[in-house]
């Protein structure tokens, strides 16, 4: 029930968020998670509260499933300065390190590095921290990916790579820019790997939990290849950049629909009998709370303080 | 006739593909364009000149060295500037010194197409204004062209010339309009343009900053101060000759730049004027950019840190009417 | 006690590491130091914090950001600074940016030591100054200390601060030797040295620029021209207020850097004098700097794009007895 | 007794560079491929004229292996204007495009990415060029590496990855800084592999031709890994800049030298009759010759033209 409702949590706000955006009343763009929250969901719910997670440009539902607070992303994505970021840093760089999101990152492939330095860190640290680092298919392709396997192999770091091959860099399939199974890049290094159906929570929450006993117990870094598929665009907006240019078919959204994670997942806790529709009921009401409190912070909430800019730069000194 | 910003570079590279069959094209999403301006050529030109390629810039910018070897004029689209960090030695150590170290034995027709600036609450890591640093190389050029006829121009100047070229496109305003001619033209590297006559301050605006730098001389115009107002559009070469004589003709200068101040191009220019106008200054060289900070996403922080028309117009009336302001 | 300029960067390395159990050190080839800095660490703290890492500067950079969530203060030696470029993601957008965009959450301790410079032979890929290109980032320090106990000085200031700062090390001059104190110190950052008192020029000298700027501070005594020279010590942040006092004074000012000069701290140090300083000034603001080429390998070559004591001198001669020269 | 002739003229050169060099009577560093003679000569003799070879920071072996001018390099290197490069390269940076060498270069790892361009080059051209990129074990750890294999495998690029393992990264053993076997990283790929003895220089031209013939016809990227040694340190100059620092045994360098590549095949020449003592004579006589004619040469040329920076920058442009 908790993966279910977090992962519900994520698609609502998200859909308000694809709503919120189509209305241009957002300052930015989003790039949303709708469709891969199994991921993210599975994944964290096997984090303890001191792990760190590095995020992507496609982070909200990294930084919900890790138990950031609804308000302050949604008050973020608004640019006021309740945000978790005091507006500063957006839809693409939400970060909440008081729960260890070391934050979502415009650069596609920086999380990877950033991730190995604070797996470097907690092994110096000997806390017992693992941290997971989620970057996309597109990312693989960075040279950087293979740069991490190599360090964090040799110093035997704990980390959990998490590549959620949604079939896509930006509009540009799979298979035109990434060579092989992504899988094989990281086998060439002798780690734990895995790969899983990212649209079953289960699968990823159970793999996740092998993964993490490997790299908590200092035997390394571990891999996980989640394969899943984003529903929405690129970014919202993307139908109008692209001025009608179509890089796929809608059958295979449609295709990929038939497979919504938490449709699947609600049929599942039903079917095992775990919870009844009634529950799932209650679920979805108390998300749809959350998600009109979140939208009605971000409203009461004052815009970003703009002599904010001077002040946060550096740590007691003024640019 | 009157087109957009992009639709210009578009038709640049169309004509420029068309005119040279060793003119090829790669980057990410070049084939379904997310800034419309690289739309159509796949269709036209086909995977061998038209390619989109894996994340990977690092990569991508060794390649555009490398290809050249070929005989290539390679194209490459770099999408936002701040990815051009992700490729940056192969733009630092090699493209901008190959063609020394190897005694002038590598040519490299190279134009890489890069997006930059803000004003879009793009956040930090999508609004950056890399020209300095560019600048600083010394061994590419670069072009920042403000209106859609010298996007046009410069491009065609850049594809059909024989060294490194950073073409940088205003990524926030593609939808800028203007006029274009009609002719097959080019527009000459290294003369600036004289954008508006005027005699009493010189305002060297840089790409995006033209328009608002108009706009403050049409304000200022109304409170009886003759800007000239001059637009570089190559920033490697300069044109120091046009920017001095105006300088020389009006005694003041304030260059307004999108780039962070520090190091920026508008120190630069302003350094040149200090050293070479002196003598015909009659106050300060003025700049007005960007703070040193990072850009921040909330609309009213980024407008709080951007040069605007006010802050332009302020400018000029703290330097000619210092008593007033 | 006299010292050389790396055995105090040594020194400073060992006492900040006993000092503060969590300042750790990692980067190529750092257990048996190339340059000598980092010698004898590895020995007395361990792999833990001293630690030899693979050749991957992009991944690097970025782990010296990542591990400074784990509280320690990250030194990561880069070898030279044109390495800085294959590590410039996490640089540019990374160091420079991530504290303002997490809205301060993220603090980013972080000393990055690189030898810069020519004058040794080392061809264009091993010669570079970057220090312009950092300035205009924004959001990181730069220190370039001239002496062995400003390096010892401003690397403890460094270490002991909670900002990224790039440390520059002079490579080609490793071996030149001062003296430096023995007690505790550190060197604040933000405040110039003046290295000899004048009336008539300011002589602006730039880390490795400081020895030639002297002895040709020297030569113009001879002449009966009293030069004050000053070493800014760390160009971010920049002492202003020190120039503009010694401008102010003699009415001329000169910078001299071994940076390329297009976008150089010498132009952003000329351009805030010409701004600043305007009504003080007697002459032209001057700039003795590398010309905007990639550094040659020949000996000659090399010393004939090379600022030298000669070339600063003719500079104050020409702005001071200008029909003289 | 090309293959011979070949690796004893670069062992030749770089004896004479190491004895002035030690002289410091050359302007710069060096770093030299004593004891990898194998590895350029066995790969460049399979190589038409026509070929491209990147090259790196220790590239003089490279150079005179695809056919460079002795002359020219040892010009280059003592900084004169006869030099390959005018003298504004020097050692690490001999290119002579003429011959195919598109250059060494002083970033490790740089070249990676060039070859692959050069290769996307050759390929459009369709002219049946090759292009071999050379590179170390510790440039293998640049991401750069990862992101070639992929660009190369996607498009079948007809370019020859050749990772020389000279079991060192300046002053740091292999196993310290690389997981793994190089290879496996290449198979992840799915592309034609081999791991070869790199200081038998029969092993590397067997190799060699096998792999080009793949890269010729069109099939893709291919990969060699040549096991060697680097005899002399990493530069030369390097005991006085380490003070003492000691990272490897004579005992091994002497075990490496056992197994010389040049002595080894020029038993194997003697051994089996293709050669006698008196051609191999003959052989070193004219070896002796070009060395010093390279050195007259060089002696005799004019320092480099400063003014020469000012043009060579741009084309058609000055700076
Ligand atoms: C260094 C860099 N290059 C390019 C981009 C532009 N870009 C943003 S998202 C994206 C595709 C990322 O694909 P993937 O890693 O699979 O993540 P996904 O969007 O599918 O979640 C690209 C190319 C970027 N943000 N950073
Ligand atoms: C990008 C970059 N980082 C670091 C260096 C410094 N450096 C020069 S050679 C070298 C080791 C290279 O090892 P390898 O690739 O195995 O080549 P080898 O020297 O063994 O031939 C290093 C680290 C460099 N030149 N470029
Ligand atoms: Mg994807
Ligand atoms: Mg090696």
């Amino acid at each position: 029930m908790a993966l279910y409702e977090r992962m519900l949590l994520i698609r609502r706000m998200e859909e308000k968020l694809s709503i919120d955006s189509a209305a241009g009343v957002l300052p930015g763009a989003v790039h949303l998670y709708i469709g891969q929250e199994a991921v993210a969901t599975g994944v964290c719910m096997q984090l303890e509260a001191k792990d760190w997670i590095t995020s992507t440009h496609r982070g909200h539902g990294h930084y919900l499933a890790k138990g950031g607070d609804p308000n302050s992303m949604m008050a973020e994505i608004w640019g006021k300065r309740t945000g978790i970021c005091k507006g500063m840093g957006g839809s693409m760089h939400v970060a909440d390190l008081s729960k260890g999101i070391l934050g979502a990152n415009g650069i596609v492939g920086a999380g990877l590095a950033i991730a190995n330095g604070a797996a470097f860190g907690a092994q110096l640290r000997g806390d017992g921290r693992v941290v997971v680092c989620f970057f996309g298919d597109g990312a693989s392709n960075q040279g950087v990916f293979m740069e991490c396997l190599n360090v964090s192999t040799l110093w035997k770091l704990p980390i959990l790579f998490v590549c959620e091959h949604n079939q896509f860099s930006e509009f540009t399939r799979a298979e035109q820019v990434t060579a092989g199974q992504i899988v094989d890049r990281a086998r060439a290094f002798g780690i734990h790997t895995a790969v899983v159906d990212g649209n079953d929570v289960a699968a990823v929450w159970q793999a996740t939990g092998e993964a993490i006993a490997v790299a908590r117990s200092g035997a390394g870094p571990c891999f996980i290849e989640a394969q899943t598929y984003r529903i929405q665009g690129h970014m919202e907006f993307e139908k109008e950049l692209l001025a009608g240019g179509k890089y796929r078919e809608l059958e295979e959204i449609a295709s990929w629909r038939a497979r919504d994670p938490i449709e699947r997942w609600a049929r599942s806790l039903l079917g095992s009998g775990v919870a009844s529709q009634g529950k799932l009921d209650e679920v979805e009401a108390r998300v749809l709370r959350a998600v009109n409190d979140a939208v009605a912070f971000s409203h009461a909430s004052a815009p970003a303080d703009p002599e904010l800019v001077f002040d946060l730069m550096f740590a007691g000194q003024t640019p | 006739m009157r087109k957009r910003y992009t639709q210009a570079i578009n038709e640049a590279l169309f004509e420029e593909m068309e005119r040279d069959p060793n003119v090829i094209l790669f980057g990410e999403d070049v084939e379904l364009a997310i800034f419309g301006d690289t739309r159509g050529l796949y269709e036209r030109f086909g995977a061998n000149r038209i390619r989109n390629t894996p994340i990977c810039e690092a990569t991508l910018t060794g390649m555009a060295v490398g290809a050249t070897s070929a005989g290539y004029h390679v194209v490459l689209h770099m999408m936002f500037s701040n990815f051009l960090y992700t490729g940056f030695d192969a733009i630092a150590n090699q493209m901008a010194k190959l063609r020394l170290m190897t005694g002038g034995q590598l040519e490299l027709p190279i134009t890489i197409l890069a997006g930059y600036g803000g004003g879009r609450s793009n956040a930090a890591q999508h609004s950056d204004s890399p020209h300095p640093l560019l600048m600083n190389l010394g061994g590419v050029n670069v072009a920042m062209p403000a209106t859609p006829a010298d996007a046009k121009g410069l491009l065609k100047t850049a594809i059909r010339g024989r060294n490194p070229t950073f073409f940088l496109e205003a990524s926030g305003r593609g939808g800028d309009s203007g006029d274009v001619p009609e002719d097959d033209y080019t527009v000459p590297f290294g003369k600036a343009a004289v954008r508006r006559e005027g005699r009493d301050v010189t305002l060297i605006a840089i790409g995006t900053m033209l328009k608002p730098t108009l706009a403050a001389a049409k304000r200022l115009e109304a409170l009886g101060i003759d800007a000239e107002v001059i637009d570089p559009r190559t920033l490697v070469p300069l044109d120091e000759a046009s920017i001095l004589r105006s300088v020389r003709k009006t005694g003041h200068a304030i260059i307004v730049d999108e780039a962070r101040d520090r190091c920026s191009a508008a120190s630069h220019i302003a350094a040149i004027v200090a050293d070479k106008a002196f003598s015909a200054l009659k106050g300060p060289v003025k700049r007005v950019t960007v703070p040193d900070v990072a850009m921040p996403y909330a609309p009213n922080a980024e407008a709080r840190v951007f040069p605007n028309e006010e802050g332009i117009a302020n400018a000029a009336l703290a330097l000619l009417r210092p008593v007033a302001a």
